[in-house]
């Protein structure tokens, strides 16, 4: 703060130039729903691009020449003999997009993903293409992770609700205090004590693997049931944490609600508690719920990849690891790409749906 | 004071275990329980490819060793090296031309014949071609031509004689350098590309099923396996299968004979065994890589570079303790850069071993380093005018024993005044440090060789690279000693069993001694640990049948030797 | 001023009985591990009970060993206690930087607004959708000589954003407080407004989002190291855990190894949480109350 | 308006109290009131004597700490038997509401769930206590509205696109649906602009008028008595210092609390000294 | 140094999406002039969202209008060098409406006044301050030992606005901006608060710009009223005449509007319902809802 600078005069932002206003600008401000729209899904594109390239320069960034050094951990684990020669390792470079400058490597990247829906060579399963390792084990992820987290939203939003609408009885005391001490519990201990149960001390359910082996796959009634049977213990660990968290930030939105002028006169008109808890209460606290459960996805991903690994589920975050392991530039950025990708549409989408399941949403900020 | 430990808790009490009744659970297995053979595994990516030549085209330790053939067979246990596809080799006298003989049976599993023209095709088509692995290189280096004289018989003629080409075609360990190629199947596909799904080789199992969701693969037994008469392997299937990352779970899966062979530790096994498991067979097996300790010889590590350092940090490895309280099971320390096979017995030399003696000793590791690296006022050592501090990598993880060797180490450093870091390196990370030279201890395994010469020839001052610059697997430790390079140069073009080659033999192992650009640690014994709920007859400490004894391609020598013991599996 | 701050801490914890019980759970932790040095000392009675081989393998608790030893005879006891005060350093570290980062690109983008507020608050939003956890299982698993520090760095990294997103709001809302207003007309300057006017009632928020950091660091490196690729060198209490889960522990029936830490980290989470939702409970009245009754 | 003597309300000596950490307060202290069939009752007195805190036990919405410690109110609803309000719970309770016991409340800004359409909050009380109106309701919502001088598309408007004065009109329209006995308006015009004041006060009239209901008007504002009321309770302190006509109330106050309330109103017209 | 405070041509506009143009426009084309001698209290008088606060802002230098200028001594204001700008900072002092947000929760409530002590040198030691602080406080008649030391929360609004105005008191500016000070006060309060103000005027000199939606506060202070509605002033004059003899419609609407406490001039006439109230001039910030926490 030097003594002379000039005084401060705030300006606001929102303040206006005043520009004549133009016929798109006074469309847009006449259909407020349609502009909403559109810059939605503009920011939806920006944003798209920024995390793609963050992510791009992150891994390009980080040190190590993947090629090289998986040749030679190649050598050391099954064949000590064979010589790695700098042709070879040229070659690879060459075949993974590895070579010319970093902005080079990064429009090819773009172009190739954009126009082609290429991810490059995996590197882990050579020459299979990155995307088809990751469609390999996108439908796995998706019925593990994507099924689980549903549930635990619907459970936790329900349980949440019914814990903020009876505040002061026991059973929801219990839930709440619960949730408090286990919401942010990693979902893989959960998982370990959930294998130890039931895997190792009863034995009745398998802690390995996605189905039987004895069941080729298909839409068979047996298939089906041994996926359920194998899912249920990742797919467990995973609801109860999530469970545990929607219920504590379900009644987080609810308490206020309950507080609300509106409630006190759904009540003075008499209308019949689970009325009031369903259309009044729930409905005004399920709604943020949704956007918090598009932003949720990303982390739901973060501590899935643990417990994939944890169970050998043959999903993306097992492939993210052993990818990772074997430093496999183009598979690690593409799942890391299809999380972005699964995160940032969903959000969209429930933002664009909002606007029509809650009619209070500014859709103008 | 305290009760004894996990593993032998039961034994504590006087009484002899009862042997109790084992439980079979299920095995996750698509084949008939009581003809399969379980192994259990490391973690599999690739499942749909079988090309070796591209990285990671090919699963390891996944079954195709079963079904690939060498020419020769090496076996550590009894030093007898054993013709398979080839019946025999012979240099000429100048080893300038190697003649190679097929067993006129050998076929491959799709029925066409093997034999010269097959080898002829994988030599010339690999020679050029240092862009796949197992191409270039030696090949590349010797070869000039291959001549088939007849279908049985190829002549291979050198560019420089040498008396080691046949080395590239006997598995001795992980299977041999180079593995001969189906003419038929690969002449029209390009070598990077094509996945060889199912695999063409001629080995007694075939591919059945590959099921990635279970990381796991079937193969079944050839019924027209070219050389039934010698070997006739018993399981109808041998699956591999990846097994569990806990060994919680690891262990209980073989309790119930869920697995025939591995997926156990020698914790879990001793606690089995000491509460009366009664399926349990462990056989000792040396890996025929020793631990060592990796000595960066570059000047510009400073003190590191000094023979004396080396020494000093010989005094420092306290061999007996590793080997008893580190190692996952009591092991002999290793003096040799090989392992403690009789068919190495030859090259050892005991009066050279006698005169640089090994011991633990901080005296004298002390005594050494206050020559070298004197305390400064503030009782640090110092080299030149700088603080010494050293680096030790390992590629092991932190609970693996490479770094608990190294953390060993890094202690009694510490008490003559050495301090050092010790970081685990993840696989790619800990190669890139190690080949460019950014370390000064490197706490890993040694290269395996058939001969000592085969590590020396790495050790030539000629591929010492700068430090920073990627050495590509050679002299990693960027070793220089001219009178060592003219003796190993020697040593390149004669055979290692002859009259002359023993006084060289004996100078450059005295110059290894006197520098010691490595420090063998211990050997390294991994128990192998198999079920006999449905197969007996596995090898044992008295009968070792073949080293190595699981997995790798000396497995099917294994396979021919078991009997099933009729114990059905679970419905 | 750090009176008026201690007196405000004491006026919060009064007002929430989960916030004191958090906050106890965190102290004792704390002390714990301030004095885990001494204790690890004791335990070793003259040598480095922590040094591989020191003891021999897979000993049983007992008077010796409380929690008995693990598969490189290094006394558990000992490691958890070293390791409890690791898991909180780096808690620490990390809840600290991307505190401070976040509230610094809150306050710009919150306070000034315009072009600023659009650029960082969209950066800030592009960073929230990057699944941090491949990035940070690729940055350590490449990183070279990672230390603790440098795991809390990298931690810091993917968890800023999350605080400066919360702070950020509540600028917004506090900027145009008619207090924020009489302080201009009073002559004082931005700079001024924002330490001394808006940042003490954020206090509570900052609170929040260290505590939050913290816990995502903790758990972040517990899922480093639960997969292997935790800093080398330092045993933190996830280390523990991935050693009791690779060498099977339970079945051997070391069940310390793997209750133990599990059961500490537990706490720890639900000690921060407790703390997070303490402070919102008493900072945001309209949520008082909400575990209570 | 024609049986002015009988009372659809009678309070006897109610008290309430909230305790709180520093001690109970007494918020109403034995209030003794009658409220007549059709007229309209004000309730006047300053912030904090305990207006709202008699609407709120009167209608049994009073929530913890706040707790009736004595007295009675007997409702005397048409064509069914007196209750006492506060000895009724449950289902009896639920019954009772709307029906013949409805509510004017004061926050119009947040009485309105904010996810609902205006018709769908008639429907949801006329349903629930008049299950047999469910085919007039296409003409009953229109109409309701249009009583408070509201277009029938209000109808289908979510509340946060309606003003402060439209909101309370709702309520008031919404109020009047089952044509209860009584209806307590608490503050209803407090927070709206004057000339949206007027308005709503014009249209609380129009209700009386139309359908006859007994209001009982809540305000701080004894401008809103004077234009409003039949008679005026001034409460102060939580007690009820006096009850009378307006005109008397007015023009010749008994208590002396009541006479400085209303010389403190600033009155247009009259400066002060 | 007296000096005259001057909107000229002033318009204010705010973006807002959902309403005609894009913008709407909070104020009007406004021009008027405040003197500060002799002394004068000029009420500003109007509906909800008319731009009663937006005009204080401008003119308090908070907000930068998108036409017109605010002069201070016939320069601009947001133009001024710095001695300039000392001197208006000085003599443009504001009230704000909310006497719950106007203190910084975190703080004492005599922070405010020592603020006033330090950023507009009005003592050298802290002795005198305080001095000065008692003597404002006993002016508007608070007790300093009642409110020095004390915490917003412990203090009633009616006290805390009195402290904004011994605030006002001891830094004797030419010019109070008033913005609605006494619609969250009692009546009985507001009374006693609207002497203080005429006290100032006659005692210190001080001119007044007082904002207000309610008419018979405006009458009880006399002096000049203006009237503005939609961001338009539609009427200036003596409160007397504009009062009695209004002769804009909608200043008659207003005070027709307004509820006589004497039952027996009860409203003889209805005005109509039209649809003046529409949807657009619902308050946005109604129908906001509160951020919900995501954890
Ligand atoms: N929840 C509560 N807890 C404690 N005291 C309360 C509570 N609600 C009201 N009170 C007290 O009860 C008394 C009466 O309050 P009430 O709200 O009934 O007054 P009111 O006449 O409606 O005032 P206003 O005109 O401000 O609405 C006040 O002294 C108030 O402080
Ligand atoms: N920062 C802003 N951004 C957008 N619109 C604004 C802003 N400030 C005020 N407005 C709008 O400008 C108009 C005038 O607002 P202003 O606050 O000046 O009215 P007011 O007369 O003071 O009303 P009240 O009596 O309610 O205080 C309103 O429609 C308001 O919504
Ligand atoms: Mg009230
Ligand atoms: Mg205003």
């Amino acid at each position: 703060m030097t003594a002379d600078a000039p005084p401060v005069v705030v300006v606001d932002e929102s303040q206006d130039s005043a520009p004549p206003p133009s016929g798109v600008r006074v469309w847009l401000s006449r259909h407020p729903l349609a502009a909403y729209a559109i810059r939605r899904v503009g920011l939806y594109f920006v944003e798209l691009w920024g995390a793609l390239t963050i992510a791009f320069f992150f891994f390009r960034l980080i040190p190590g020449d993947p090629i090289q050094t998986l040749i030679q951990t190649l050598q050391q684990n099954y064949m000590y003999n064979q010589q790695a020669s700098t042709e070879l390792i040229a070659r690879y470079q060459q075949e993974f997009g590895l070579t010319g400058n970093l902005f080079s490597q990064y429009l090819k990247y773009m172009e190739k993903l954009v126009l082609h829906g290429d991810l490059g060579p995996s590197l882990i399963n050579y020459p299979t293409p990155a995307q088809d390792v990751i469609l390999r084990a996108l439908p796995w992820t998706i019925g593990l992770l994507g099924i689980s987290a549903v549930l635990a939203w619907i459970f936790g939003v329900i349980l949440g609700a019914i814990a903020g609408w009876r505040r002061g009885k026991l059973g929801s005391a219990i839930a709440t205090n619960l949730s408090i001490a286990l919401s942010h519990v990693p979902y893989f201990f959960v998982a370990l004590i959930l294998v130890y149960i039931f895997a190792y001390s009863l034995g009745v359910l398998p802690a390995r693997s996605a189905y039987d082996s004895n069941i080729t796959p298909g839409l068979s009634l047996e298939f089906i049931g041994s996926v359920l049977k194998y899912g249920l213990l990742p797919g467990l660990s995973i609801v109860i944490i999530g469970t545990f968290s929607w219920i504590l930030s379900t009644r987080m939105l609810m308490v206020p609600v309950l507080g609300e002028d509106y409630l006190v006169y759904a009540e003075a008109k008499g209308l019949k508690g689970w009325r009031i808890l369903t259309r009044y209460a729930l409905r005004n606290c399920y709604l943020p719920q949704i956007t918090a459960f598009g932003i949720s996805l990303g982390f739901i991903f973060n501590g899935n990849v643990l417990v994939e690994q944890l169970f050998n589920y043959p999903g993306l975050g097992t492939t993210l690891v052993t990818a990772i392991q074997q430093l496999d530039f183009n598979t690690i950025l593409g799942v890391t790409n299809i999380a972005i990708f699964s995160v940032l549409t969903a959000v969209l989408l429930l933002d664009l749906l909002l606007p029509l399941l809650d009619p209070r949403v500014k859709y103008w900020k | 004071s305290s009760g004894g430990s996990y593993s032998d808790k039961p034994a504590n009490s006087n009484k002899p275990v009862a042997t109790k009744s084992i439980q079979i659970g299920k095995a996750n297995i698509p084949v008939p329980r009581d003809q399969s053979v379980i192994v259990g595994q490391v973690e599999y990516t690739v499942f749909d490819s079988f090309n070796g030549m591209i990285p990671n085209g090919s699963p390891g330790g996944a079954g195709v060793e079963l079904a690939t053939e060498p020419l020769f067979f090496l076996s550590f246990a009894t030093g007898k090296l054993t013709p398979w596809l080839a019946t025999e080799y012979k240099y000429n006298d100048d080893h300038s031309e190697l003649t190679i003989k097929f067993d006129p049976k050998a076929h491959w599993n799709d029925g066409k014949p093997l034999g010269a023209n097959d080898f002829k095709f994988t030599v010339m088509a690999l020679k050029d071609r240092a862009d796949l692995f197992g191409g270039g290189g030696d090949l590349k280096e010797f070869v000039k031509t291959v001549e088939v004289t007849d279908p049985q018989t190829a002549v291979v003629k050198f560019l420089k004689p040498t008396p080691r080409f046949h080395y590239n075609f006997i598995a001795a360990i992980a299977g041999a350098p180079n593995n001969i190629m189906p003419e038929h199947i690969w002449k029209s596909q390009d070598l990077t590309k094509y996945k060889d799904n199912p695999p063409v080789r001629s080995g007694p199992y075939k591919l059945k099923q590959a099921i990635r969701n279970q990381k796991m693969f079937v193969w079944e037994k050839d019924p027209n396996y070219w050389n039934k008469d010698k070997l006739d392997v018993k399981p109808q299937y041998v699956i591999f299968q990846s097994t569990s990352k806990q060994l919680d779970q690891a262990s209980l899966a073989f309790e119930r004979a869920e697995f025939d062979v591995g997926s156990i530790d020698a914790q879990h096994a001793t606690q089995l065994a000491n509460t009366g498991y009664p399926n349990l067979v462990t056989t000792q097996f040396h890996d025929p890589n020793p631990r060592v300790m990796w000595l960066n010889c570059d000047p510009a590590r400073g003190v590191m570079a000094e023979e004396k350092m080396h020494w000093a940090i010989n005094y420092c490895l306290d061999r007996e303790k590793i080997g008893t309280s580190v190692w996952d099971v009591k092991v002999p320390p290793a003096i040799y850069p090989w392992a403690d096979y009789p068919t190495n017995d030859k090259w050892k030399d005991d009066e050279l071993a006698g005169k640089y003696k090994f011991e633990f000793s901080l005296d004298k590791a002390t005594q050494l380093l206050d020559e070298i690296a004197p305390k400064n006022a503030a009782g640090k050592r110092t080299y030149k005018g700088k603080e010494i501090n050293l680096e030790i990598i390992t590629p092991a993880q932190v609970d693996k024993a490479e770094y608990a060797i190294a953390n060993v180490l890094k202690a009694d450093l510490a008490k003559v005044g050495v301090p050092a870091t010790l970081r685990s390196l993840s696989g790619s990370v800990h190669d890139e440090k190690f080949q460019r030279g950014e370390y000064d201890i490197d706490s890993s395994w040694a290269g395996f060789a058939i001969d000592p010469e085969q590590l020396y020839t790495d050790w030539e001052s000629g591929k010492a690279q700068p430090i920073g610059k990627n050495a590509a697997g050679k002299n990693k430790m960027r070793f220089k000693d001219p009178a060592f390079d003219a003796i190993s140069q020697k040593l390149s073009g004669m055979d290692p069993d002859s009259e002359e080659a023993k006084p060289l033999l004996k100078q450059a192992l005295e110059i290894y001694f006197q520098k010691l650009p490595l420090l063998p640690v211990i050997q390294t014994g991994y128990p192998q640990f198999f079920n006999t709920a449905f197969w007996k007859d596995w090898p044992t400490d008295d009968n070792l049948y073949e080293v190595p004894l699981n997995w790798w391609p000396h497995f099917i020598l294994v396979l021919g030797k078991i009997q099933a013991t009729g114990q059905k599996g679970p419905a | 001023m750090t009176m008026r701050i201690l007196t405000a801490v004491v006026r919060t914890i009064r007002n929430s009985r989960r916030l004191a019980a958090g906050l106890i759970i965190l102290g004792v932790m704390v002390l714990l591990a301030l004095f885990s040095p001494l204790i690890v000392n004791a335990i070793g009675n003259g040598k480095d009970p922590i040094e591989v081989a020191a003891y021999e393998k897979w000993l049983v608790p007992g008077p010796g060993h409380l929690l008995g030893t693990d598969q490189f005879g290094r006394d558990v006891f000992a490691m958890v206690m070293k390791a409890l005060s690791v898991s909180l350093q780096i808690g620490a570290i990390a809840g600290i930087i991307s505190t401070v980062v976040g509230v610094i690109v809150a306050f710009v983008a919150g306070y000034k607004g315009g072009w600023i507020d659009g650029i960082l608050s969209t950066f800030t939003g592009i960073l929230l959708v990057i699944p941090t956890f491949p990035l940070l299982i690729a940055l350590s698993a490449y990183a070279k000589n990672v230390t603790l520090f440098q795991v809390g760095v990298m931690i810091s990294i993917f968890a800023w954003p999350f605080a400066a997103k919360t702070i950020r709001s509540q600028v917004l809302s506090l900027r145009t407080r008619p207090y924020v207003d009489l302080a201009r007309v009073s002559k004082a300057r931005d700079l001024e407004i924002i330490v001394t006017e808006l940042l003490p009632n954020l206090l509570p928020f900052i609170g929040v989002g260290f505590a939050s950091s913290a816990l995502g660091a903790i758990f972040g490196l517990v899922g480093l190291e639960v997969i292997g690729l935790g800093p080398g060198g330092v045993v933190d209490l996830g280390q523990i855990i991935y050693n009791a889960i690779t060498t099977g522990a339970l079945t051997l029936g070391a069940w310390p190894m793997f209750v133990v830490p599990i059961v500490l980290l537990t706490l720890l989470f639900a000690a921060l949480n407790m703390v997070n939702i303490g402070l919102e409970e008493v900072y945001n009245p309209r949520l008082r109350g909400v575990a209570g009754e | 308006m024609n049986n002015v003597s009988e009372s659809v309300l009678e309070i006897n000596g109610l008290e309430v109290v909230y305790s709180t950490n520093r001690g109970d307060v007494k918020a109403v202290r034995g209030i003794d009131l009658d409220v007549r069939r059709g007229e309209i009752l004000g309730i006047a007195g300053e912030s904090g004597s305990g207006k709202s805190t008699l609407a709120v036990a009167l209608l049994r919405l009073l929530k913890a700490p706040g707790k009736v410690t004595g007295g009675s109110v007997v409702f005397n609803p048409a064509g069914r038997s007196p209750v006492d309000l506060l000895k009724v719970h449950g289902e009896e309770l639920r019954v009772l509401r709307w029906s013949s016991l409805s509510y004017l409340p004061q926050g119009s800004m947040s009485s309105l769930n904010p996810v609902m359409r205006v018709q769908d909050q008639f429907k949801d009380v006329i349903l629930e206590h008049a299950p047999d109106r469910r085919n007039s309701l296409h003409e009953m919502i229109p109409r309701l509205l249009a009583q408070v001088g509201l277009e029938p598309r209000v109808a289908k408007m979510y509340p946060h696109e309606l003003s402060g004065g439209m909101k309370q009109r709702v309520l008031m329209a919404i109020a009047v649906a089952l044509e209860p006995d009584l209806v307590i308006a608490d503050e209803p015009t407090t927070a709206l602009d004057v000339t949206i004041q007027r308005v709503i006060l014009q249209s609380l009239a129009d209700l009386r008028t139309d359908f006859g209901v007994t209001l009982m008007v809540i305000s701080h504002d004894m401008g809103v008595h004077a234009q409003l009321a039949d008679r005026v309770a001034v409460m102060y302190e939580g007690e009820l210092v006096e009850v009378g006509d307006v005109r008397q109330v007015f023009k010749d106050p008994r208590d002396p609390y009541t006479r400085q309330l209303i010389e403190s109103i600033p009155k247009l017209g009259r400066r002060a000294s | 140094m007296k000096s005259e405070l001057e909107l000229r041509g002033v318009q204010q506009r705010f973006h807002a999406r959902g309403v005609a143009d894009g913008y709407i426009t909070a104020v009007d084309d406004v021009s008027f002039s405040l003197a500060a001698s002799p002394p004068q209290i000029i009420s500003l008088v109007g509906q909800s969202g008319s731009g009663k606060s937006t005009i204080a802002r401008n003119v308090l230098g908070l907000q930068k209008p998108t036409a017109g200028s605010v002069l201070y001594g016939g320069k601009d204001i947001f133009k001024l060098s710095r001695a300039e700008y000392d001197e208006y900072r000085r003599d443009v002092q504001p009230v704000f409406q909310d006497p719950y947000a106007i203190f910084n929760p975190f703080y004492r409530v005599d922070r405010v006044l020592w603020k006033a002590v330090q950023k507009f040198k009005l003592a050298s030691t802290r002795a005198a301050g305080l001095e000065l602080i008692e003597e404002s406080l006993r002016a508007v008649r608070l007790e300093p030992e009642n409110v020095l030391g004390r915490y917003p929360h412990q203090l009633s609004g009616g006290q805390r606005q009195r402290i904004m105005l011994a605030r006002v008191h001891m830094l004797r500016p030419s010019f109070i901006i008033a913005d609605e000070p006494v619609s969250m006060l009692d009546a009985q309060v507001r009374r006693h608060f609207l002497d203080i103000l005429l006290d100032f005027q006659t005692e210190h000199g001080m001119t007044t710009l007082f904002i207000t939606h309610d008419l018979s506060t405006v009458y009880y202070l006399g002096g000049e009223v203006m009237v503005i509605t939609k961001g338009q002033i539609v009427e200036r004059g003596p409160v007397s005449t504009v009062m009695h003899e209004p002769s804009h419609p909608y200043t008659k609407l207003l005070l027709d509007s307004i509820p006589q406490p004497d039952p027996d001039q009860r409203w003889t006439t209805r005005i109509a319902v039209d649809e003046l109230e529409r949807v657009d001039d619902a308050n946005p910030a109604d129908t906001m809802k509160p951020e919900a926490p995501i954890l």
